[in-house]
């Protein structure tokens, strides 16, 4: 059975190896990255079965988990992994022409190693290493905001970066009271030892350490930097990071409260959280005028909105969750990849300078609509079984300040119709001047993936759907994952 | 002796309609000091016109006006006459009520293709005119139906018999004072006669009317009178066993007419409406209210 | 008005630090993992410095994360001033030569410092210090030269292709551990050999002086780009 | 007295950490800003030894077989102060970069002036 | 694989194919259309009196999706089916100089897939998914031809969106107390459930259904909808697509909620949420019927008829007698009918005039286009419920259940509707077809035979279900008796109930033998000469040509009474909610001020407020 740990050392090996392979020849190091995530996607792939009877752990450098650092890798980090994987191999045959101009190799590492990061901090069990990932992660999202070294890129990179620095401060002086009081790193090591503590002492850790990773995963206080982060960003990027950056961050911050803390009734105040980043960046996009800086928006809402699904933290909500997690990620790339193709023509982000472009770019107009029909909730599409299933599961628990905020979400899905439709109507029924050229192929292939992975989901959302409750079962029970890790 | 009914009864309808035209040419002008033309003048006038060549604007102006004539026929044979009541047992008041509209829409459709102005004006004078009182009428029309209960008049005609005429019964007293107050305006006599009076814009409607025409829309007049008189009889003075006593109590409810005829001034079409829906609609509204809290 | 409402919310913070740290009392905290370093950490790894048996024997995937993480920074760096540089033109500034003593003086400590750069990361495993240590003094000895004699400037593919080339030597050697070893990605499949002689605690040297070379030619890179980026 | 003692440790990392956090907030100019940051990194690093430090202990080093290991500071938090530092300074050097960028696109490093992304 | 997948599978891939075919040539297109929707009509009228039910996906979770087919399932399929295959016909021409046409025939058939869908689906799930189809392709139709029609297609999707998170809030907490969403069981099931929460169904689903059939304060999209949709497409938009709202009334009260069996008991909250819904049906007839009045656009105009007759439905289903409900069905069928006419009388008008609907700039085209004038005024006929159409009927039946129900006041507003419809519509037929004929018409030619033969078809079907009711009333008899209610006593010629009937054939032999007598006489009267238009008494002065429009302010004293009180505050309320949220989405971003010292500020404020809230009350 092949040892996941490759999923992290081989495109770690190959990022190393890109200076070498670009000294050898100029052509080649475009298609490293396509190559690494093929790997990962391919390796992914064959370890589902394995890993639906059981976990998987990996005990790196031979030593027995608490003493050395393990890799878990249960359905949930596998379906991480696994999207993490497929959205970074769609986008980087989508910036193979995307990106053409500027420090094009350093781009490609930077972007390879990204993905590491993010699938480091999905699977790693160790508390340190996951702050390590982490700022793996953050760091190389800091540079690839300012890829383009334009006046908006530096500018939202310095903001991103310094909030973020801020971010990882607070999750390090987490971490180290959590070693002040455990004295292990070991996440399932913490867990086991979690209730010889009071709980009183244990919120401001925890409070830290969720703050931290709230940064990074957009909720709502602490995601300022991220409308000017996801629109001054190169399209590519900016899809990375609305589809996988802020997702891993906020399975990182699931990780901490469901599994290492697992205080149970802080859950209702993370669905208030949740509630509150749904409305505020529904609200937010409804008065942008900016086609980028209102897909970003509309990624807080949606986080917030699977923030609310996980936090009610029963095995269908969070299936729920997960699915439009999953809807999400792919759609929000989906809108970010053809509104790239399509501000690359119209040369300026403005909604208005869009108009008429159902006639010049046809099948990227077409993209961004069944991306937005999806994201929106529309029966065929990927959307509707996400909300299907969170809204169902909300109901079920029958209490009433949930039904309200199930009206609440209900509502802002009224407020996405609004922005996303009038989007529509300026692609297709204004008229604006302009040639007609069509996204190059390599694009075209990208948005035609994802256009047929959101109806396959929407159409037949079943086979997906059961691998994400055992996923969801693996965030959920705690003691699985104690007993699987130190067994 | 059913297929003599059907037959007789619109013809009975067209003679006595004729009848009151004269007759209330005659009574106007003994109001007036003078003789006034024969009783029979508008029979001889419609034998006159009939004869006369005149103008035609096209098919629609043709059917229109006969369809409208038809359609006041078909009422006669609703209406119950006395004992006379060819169909009335297969439509109630709901068919008699709209079996009215049809008589305007086809006047309307015809005047409306003659393209004059002043007929176009007529139209929407005698539409305003109708909608005035049709309000309430209804409310009237639907104090009684909710009153005895039924949609279909020969059982008011005959609930009458034993409760006493409906004007006087005691929730119905309101209604039929409003009935009162708005039979002018249903009979088109003078306070609210602005819609075909020849001193108005060449008498509105009819301005194309010439001949042939002309003789129909007076016919399809005299007609409305009747109807407008027999189906007050019919509603608030209990009908009557033969058609005899019938014609008598139409005789008092026409003099009555004539009367209020004789002494009005023509109402603006907008004063009209403004007393059309002020103080008879409040008595009828009024009146609803009494049958629907005394009825149920 | 901004910092009054800044240092409440700073005190309230800290009330609260204070209240959990009541329960962490310094200078006696017990950590039986940290124990179990000490007592078994030479015997695991073969490495007397138990800082660095954590470091590279125990904990050997966070530090590569580390090394990933210095990587990363120092790309980022080069893209960022790469991205701004090529859009306004190349202006060469003229500087005036240093001074001969400066100039003589640095030509001589370069070698020294050098040296005992490899000295620290080549017995990263016996005495303190290590990899990281070590690289940074490599690269004050370059930091050394640039400032003192103005126009002495290393090849910029040679820092680059250490730099990978030790980023593979550690990876590497990570995979030929889960090959040949006992199947697990950077376990220790050199034989440990004696305590404290040079050739000892079997991977461990060997990823440290990687490291060491790999940290040496990121910073110097950096420092290069800087410095370009100030002409 | 004693509380201030034996805790001195602690109170100058937390010190440290909230001092860099309140110029990170209360100042305008970028630099500061950065070296704000760079100050809390320091009080962090100082935190997490503090967190391992035994009362008179001695570095976990064996240099000689002889030396006994009932004194020595716990190495954990050691190892993870190394990985600390080389990010605060890859951080640092990255907004450093940022700000050499910055000033040549905005003429200014006044981050009140550096507003042009915002509702 | 039972009819019904057939019928879907054929309407849906039919969708694709017209948009591909249309890519190769348009004439191809355009006869794979019309025999498309020709088989559809065939293969639902196949399906005449057949019930069932056959499950025919589980993908979804496992929740069985199923199709049912029973008597109103199947009226409202051959209602849908037969209009929309009209329609293409009447678009063939009229879409003709039109740019992406193909476009516009698979948006045609994804919402006639759509409604047949909705028809025929056998749970509430399968019910939600063709509804959201149908309503995202109503959208993309109505904004089809730009310019204001953008608007008017984003009010639209605003408000079928709200109505459709409300259904799914109602179908998702059926799901989750009852487990399952087939109607079937589910009617079994909700008879237990307590009043409160049955009226919680209702309200919910009444709002979701009230949208779409633009009962009185949910009606504001339509107005806009009707007249910037592409004529054709309106037609079937008024016709048959605001009909499903009824549709949906229908399946909620009488088949989920099963009112039939208790309505009229004391203390049961349906018959208190009905005795509202015909409330709010009788206000829905009067006060648009009063703004149609208002309207010089003719398109507009027939839209707030769309709304006030829609009046009538609401208010027959609502009112729980078997006579009622008959009446309420038999009048959507109607009004279904007549709509589409008089939408395709003004469609050949704009085809010939170059798209002009101001009621104010035309006038005198009966003598270039009779087709389109029969066809207007059947269909004013109808829409008025002038005996012996089709209108009058079902009309008679809601008055007899009003009046026997004992709610006159109802049967006032009901009544008085008419009335006002009589007035408008007059207005409508008058302004377009009678009076002088423009200059600038002088020449227009006929309507091309396309578009002549829908209307002669649905004209003549107004005076076949007028003249003999007894044909579709004998469907609708069946729909009333599946309902729980007693069947009617229909026969071929009308209705006998207790209090009064109606025969249509004595009626239409009277009338008949009426107008044949009166020609008669008119004919034994002198001869008479045809003149010019122009030609005409003014006494003395002459009749000035072409220079003022004596069709403008119509009603002119009636506005100035009642006008004040028109205004649509439904409307205004709406747009200021609308203004309101934009300007609170606009403070709200407000609050991402730039300076990223704020920005840390907040980081610092959410830890801090975390710590002091549990310092202070530690609520964890």
């Amino acid at each position: 059975m092949v040892n996941p740990v490759l999923l992290i050392a081989v495109p770690l090996g190959l990022a190393f190896m890109v200076p070498l392979i670009d000294s050898a020849s100029r052509k080649l190091t475009r298609f490293v990255p396509v190559a690494a995530l093929m790997f990962n996607l391919i390796l992914c792939i064959r370890l589902i079965p394995a890993v639906l009877e059981n976990p998987i752990v990996i005990n790196l450098g031979g030593f027995t988990p608490p003493f050395g650092i393990n890799l878990f890798v249960g359905p949930l980090g596998l379906l991480f992994a696994g999207l993490i994987s497929l959205a970074g191999l769609v986008v980087s045959i989508y910036s193979l022409s995307y990106i053409k101009n500027g420090p094009v190799v350093k781009y490609h590492m930077l972007y390879m190693l990204l993905l590491t990061g993010a699938t480091g901090v999905v699977l790693t069990g160790d508390l340190f290493n996951l702050f390590v990932f982490f700022e793996i992660l953050c760091i190389s999202s800091y540079a690839l905001v300012a890829y383009h070294g334009d006046r908006a890129g530096i500018e939202s990179s310095i903001k991103y970066l310094i909030q973020g620095t801020v971010g990882s401060g607070l999750l390090l002086i987490g971490i180290g009271f959590i070693y002040g009081i455990f004295g292990t790193l070991n996440m399932a090591d913490i867990a086991m030892k979690i209730a010889t503590v009071e709980q009183s002492t244990l919120f401001v850790p925890m409070i830290l350490m969720v703050a931290g990773l709230g940064v990074e995963s957009a909720i709502f206080p602490l995601n300022a930097w991220l409308p000017d982060a996801h629109s001054s960003a190169p399209s590519s990027i900016s899809a990375i990071l609305s589809g996988i950056a802020i997702e891993v961050g906020l399975y990182a911050v699931a990780r901490i409260v469901f599994t290492v803390f697992g205080i149970s009734d802080i859950y209702l105040f993370f669905a208030f959280l949740g509630i509150l980043t749904l409305l505020i960046g529904e609200m937010c996009a409804f008065a942008q005028s900016n086609i980028k800086r209102m897909l970003a928006y509309s990624s807080i809402g949606q986080i917030g909105l699977i923030l609310f699904a996980l936090a009610l933290a029963t095995n269908n909500t969070v299936t729920g969750g997960l699915f439009q997690l999953v809807n999400h990620t792919i759609s929000k790339g989906l809108l970010f990849l053809s509104a790239g193709y399509m501000i690359y023509r119209s040369g300026s982000m403005e909604i208005s300078s869009l108009n008429g472009m159902g006639k010049r770019m046809p099948l990227t107009s077409l993209a961004f609509t069944v991306g937005a029909f999806s994201l929106v909730g529309l029966p065929p599409f990927a959307g509707f079984p996400g909300k299907f299933l969170i809204v169902s599961g909300a109901l079920l628990k029958g209490q009433m300040v949930i039904n309200i905020l199930v009206g609440l979400v209900l509502l802002s899905t009224v407020i996405e119709g609004t922005y996303f439709f009038r989007v529509i109507q300026a692609l297709y029924f204004k008229d604006g001047n302009g040639e007609r050229k069509r996204a190059p192929a390599t694009a075209v292939t990208a948005m035609i993936t994802l256009m047929i992975l959101i109806v396959a989901l929407g159409v037949y959302p079943k086979f997906l759907a059961d691998f994400l409750s055992s996923a969801s079962s693996d965030l959920l029970d705690k003691m699985s994952y104690v007993g699987s890790v130190l067994k | 002796m059913h297929i003599i009914e059907l037959i007789f009864s619109p013809l009975l309808a067209l003679l006595i309609g004729v009848f009151f035209l004269g007759l209330a040419r005659k009574v106007m002008a003994r109001i007036q000091w003078r003789y006034g033309p024969p009783v029979t003048q508008p029979l001889i006038d419609i034998i006159r016109l009939l004869s006369q060549k005149s103008a035609s604007h096209g098919v629609a102006f043709n059917i229109g006006l006969v369809m409208s004539l038809a359609g006041s026929l078909v009422i006669t044979l609703f209406l119950p006459f006395g004992k006379i009541a060819p169909m009335s047992n297969s439509g109630g008041m709901l068919v008699i009520l709209y079996l009215m509209l049809i008589g305007p829409l086809g006047m309307a459709i015809s005047s409306g293709e003659s393209a004059n102005p002043n007929a176009s004006i007529g139209i929407s004078r005698k539409l305003l005119l109708a909608m005035g009182y049709e309000l309430p009428f209804l409310l009237v029309v639907l104090a009684l139906m909710t009153a005895y209960n039924t949609t279909s008049i020969t059982e008011i005609v005959s609930l009458q018999r034993d409760t006493g005429w409906s004007m006087f019964t005691f929730p119905l007293v309101l209604s039929g004072i409003a009935y009162l107050l708005i039979l002018p305006a249903m009979l088109g006599v003078r306070p609210f006669e602005v819609v075909n009076a020849p001193q108005e814009i060449s008498s509105g409607p009819l301005v194309e009317y010439g001949g042939p025409y002309l003789a129909l829309a007076t016919l399809q007049h005299a007609l409305a009178f009747f109807i407008g008189i027999s189906l007050f009889v019919n509603l608030m003075w209990g009908g009557a066993a033969n058609p005899v006593i019938f014609f008598l109590k139409m005789l008092v409810v026409f003099f009555l007419g004539i009367f209020v005829n004789a002494v009005f001034p023509r109402l603006r079409i907008d004063q009209a409406i403004r007393y059309l829906w002020r103080w008879p609609s409040l008595i009828a509204f009024a009146g609803l209210i009494l049958v629907c809290v005394t009825g149920s | 008005m901004r910092s009054v409402f800044s240092l409440i919310l700073l005190v309230v913070i800290g009330a609260g630090v204070v209240f959990t740290l009541s329960s962490i009392p310094f200078g006696s905290t017990s950590s039986d993992v940290g124990e179990y370093y000490i007592d078994s950490g030479r015997a695991d790894t073969g490495a007397t410095n138990i800082v660095t048996s954590v470091v590279v024997g125990y904990r050997a995937f966070d530090t590569l994360g580390e090394v990933t993480v210095l990587f990363v920074a120092a790309i980022g760096l080069g893209a960022i001033l790469a991205a701004g540089r090529e859009n306004e033109e190349k202006k060469k500034a003229e500087w005036e030569p240093a001074s001969l003593v400066l100039y003589t003086g640095c030509r001589f400590l370069f070698p020294l410092i050098l040296l005992f750069g490899a000295y620290v990361f080549i017995h990263g495993h016996l005495t303190p210090g290590g990899g990281f240590q070590g690289g940074a003094i490599i690269a004050s000895a370059f930091l050394m030269v640039y400032l003192g004699c103005r126009k002495k400037r290393i090849s910029k593919t040679w820092a680059r292709n250490t730099e990978s080339i030790s980023g593979l030597v550690f990876v590497v050697t990570g995979l030929t551990g889960l090959a040949v070893g006992g199947h697990y990605f950077l376990s220790n499949f050199l034989p440990e050999g004696t305590l404290n002689t040079l050739f000892s605690a079997g991977i461990i040297p060997i990823i440290y002086i990687a490291i060491g070379l790999k940290v040496g030619s990121e910073l110097t890179g950096v420092i290069d780009d800087l410095i370009e980026e100030s002409e | 007295m004693s509380f201030l003692q034996n805790n001195i440790y602690y109170i100058g990392a937390f010190g440290l950490i909230l001092i860099g956090l309140l110029i990170v907030l209360v100042k305008h100019n970028l630099i500061k800003v950065i070296i704000g940051l760079s100050i809390m990194d320091t009080g962090i690093n100082l935190f997490l030894i503090a967190i391992g430090y035994l009362r008179n202990g001695t570095a976990p080093i064996f240099s000689s077989p002889e030396v006994e290991s009932v004194l020595m500071v716990d190495p954990v938090p050691q190892a993870l102060v190394l990985t600390a530092i080389v990010i605060g300074v890859a951080v640092l050097a990255l907004a450093l970069s940022l700000a050499i960028r910055l000033y040549k696109h905005f003429g200014t490093l006044d981050l009140r002036k550096i507003k042009e992304l915002k509702w | 694989m039972t009819g019904m997948e057939i019928l879907l599978l054929v309407a849906f891939g039919g969708v694709m194919l017209t948009y591909i075919l249309g890519r190769i040539s348009s004439s191809l297109r355009n006869t794979f259309a019309v025999v498309l929707s020709l088989v559809l009509v065939v293969i639902i009228a196949l399906m005449y009196d057949k019930t069932g039910e056959t499950i025919f996906y589980r993908g979804f979770f496992g929740i069985p999706m199923s199709f049912r087919i029973d008597a109103l399932s199947w009226l409202f399929a051959m209602a849908t089916s037969v209009l929309g295959c009209l329609s293409v016909i009447f678009s063939l021409s009229y879409m003709s100089d039109r740019k992406n046409i193909s476009f516009y025939y698979s948006m045609l058939f994804l919402v006639n897939a759509g409604m047949l869908g909705v028809v025929f689906s056998g749970d509430l799930l399968s019910f939600f998914i063709f509804w959201e189809i149908m309503s995202w392709s109503t959208f993309l139709l109505i904004s089809f031809n730009r310019g204001p029609a953008v608007a008017a297609g984003l009010k639209y999707i605003i408000m079928s969106i709200i109505g459709s998170m409300a259904m799914l809030a109602g179908t998702i907490s059926l799901y989750t107390n009852y487990g399952t969403l087939n109607i079937a069981d589910l009617s079994h099931l909700t008879v237990s459930a307590s009043p409160g929460y049955q009226l919680f169904l209702l309200i919910i689903f009444g709002v979701a259904f009230g949208i779409k059939n633009a009962v009185m304060p949910l009606h504001t999209w339509l107005p806009d909808a009707y007249t910037e949709a592409p004529s054709p497409f309106s037609a079937v938009l008024s016709g048959m697509l605001t009909r499903m709202g009824i549709y949906g009334f229908l399946l909620i009260i009488y088949v989920v909620v099963g009112a039939a069996r208790f309505l009229h008991a004391a203390d049961s909250t349906v018959s208190s949420f009905n005795y509202v819904l015909a409330w709010l049906g009788a206000i829905t007839i009067v006060i648009p019927t009063f703004i149609a009045m208002l309207q010089n656009d003719a398109k507009r105009l027939l839209a707030w008829h769309g709304i006030g007759q829609g009046g009538y439905m609401i208010l027959g289903i609502a009112f729980g007698t078997n006579m009622g409900v008959a009446g309420g069905i038999f009048h959507t069928l109607n009004h279904a009918i007549y709509i589409v006419l008089l939408f395709m009388s003004v469609a050949a008008i704009q085809y010939r005039t170059g798209g002009v609907r101001d009621l104010n700039s035309l006038g005198g085209l009966i003598k270039k286009m009779p087709v389109a004038f029969i066809g207007a005024l059947l269909g004013i006929c109808g829409l008025i419920g002038v005996p012996l159409t089709n209108g009058f009927v079902s009309k008679w039946m809601i008055y007899k259940t009003l009046i026997s129900g004992r709610a006159p006041f109802l049967a006032f507003a009901a009544l008085i509707g008419s009335w006002g419809t009589i007035l408008s519509v007059y207005k409508f037929l008058h302004n377009i077809f009678l009076g002088q004929l423009p200059e600038k018409y002088r020449d227009i030619k006929q309507s091309p035979f396309n578009m002549k033969l829908p209307i002669i078809v649905l004209s003549s079907t107004i005076l076949l279900f007028g003249i003999l009711p007894g044909l579709p009333l004998r469907v609708i008899n069946k729909i009333v008796v599946s309902f729980g209610f007693d069947s009617l006593n229909i026969s071929l010629w009308g209705i006998v109930s207790e209090s009064g009937m109606l025969n249509t054939i004595n009626l239409f032999a009277a009338i008949l033998a009426g107008l044949i007598a009166v020609w008669l006489f008119f004919r034994i009267g002198a001869r008479t000469i045809p003149v010019k238009q122009d030609d005409n008494y003014a006494a003395g002065a002459a009749v000035p040509r072409d220079r003022y429009s004596y069709t403008a302010k119509y009603y002119d004293p009636l506005f100035r009474m009642i006008s004040p009180y028109l205004k649509d505050i439904f409307n205004t309320f709406y747009m200021k909610i609308a203004d309101l949220t934009g300007y609170l989405s606009n403070g709200i971003r407000k609050i991402y001020t730039g300076y990223v010292g704020n920005y840390v500020m907040y980081i610092v404020l959410f830890i801090s407020l975390m710590i002091f809230v549990q310092m202070k009350w530690s609520p964890w």
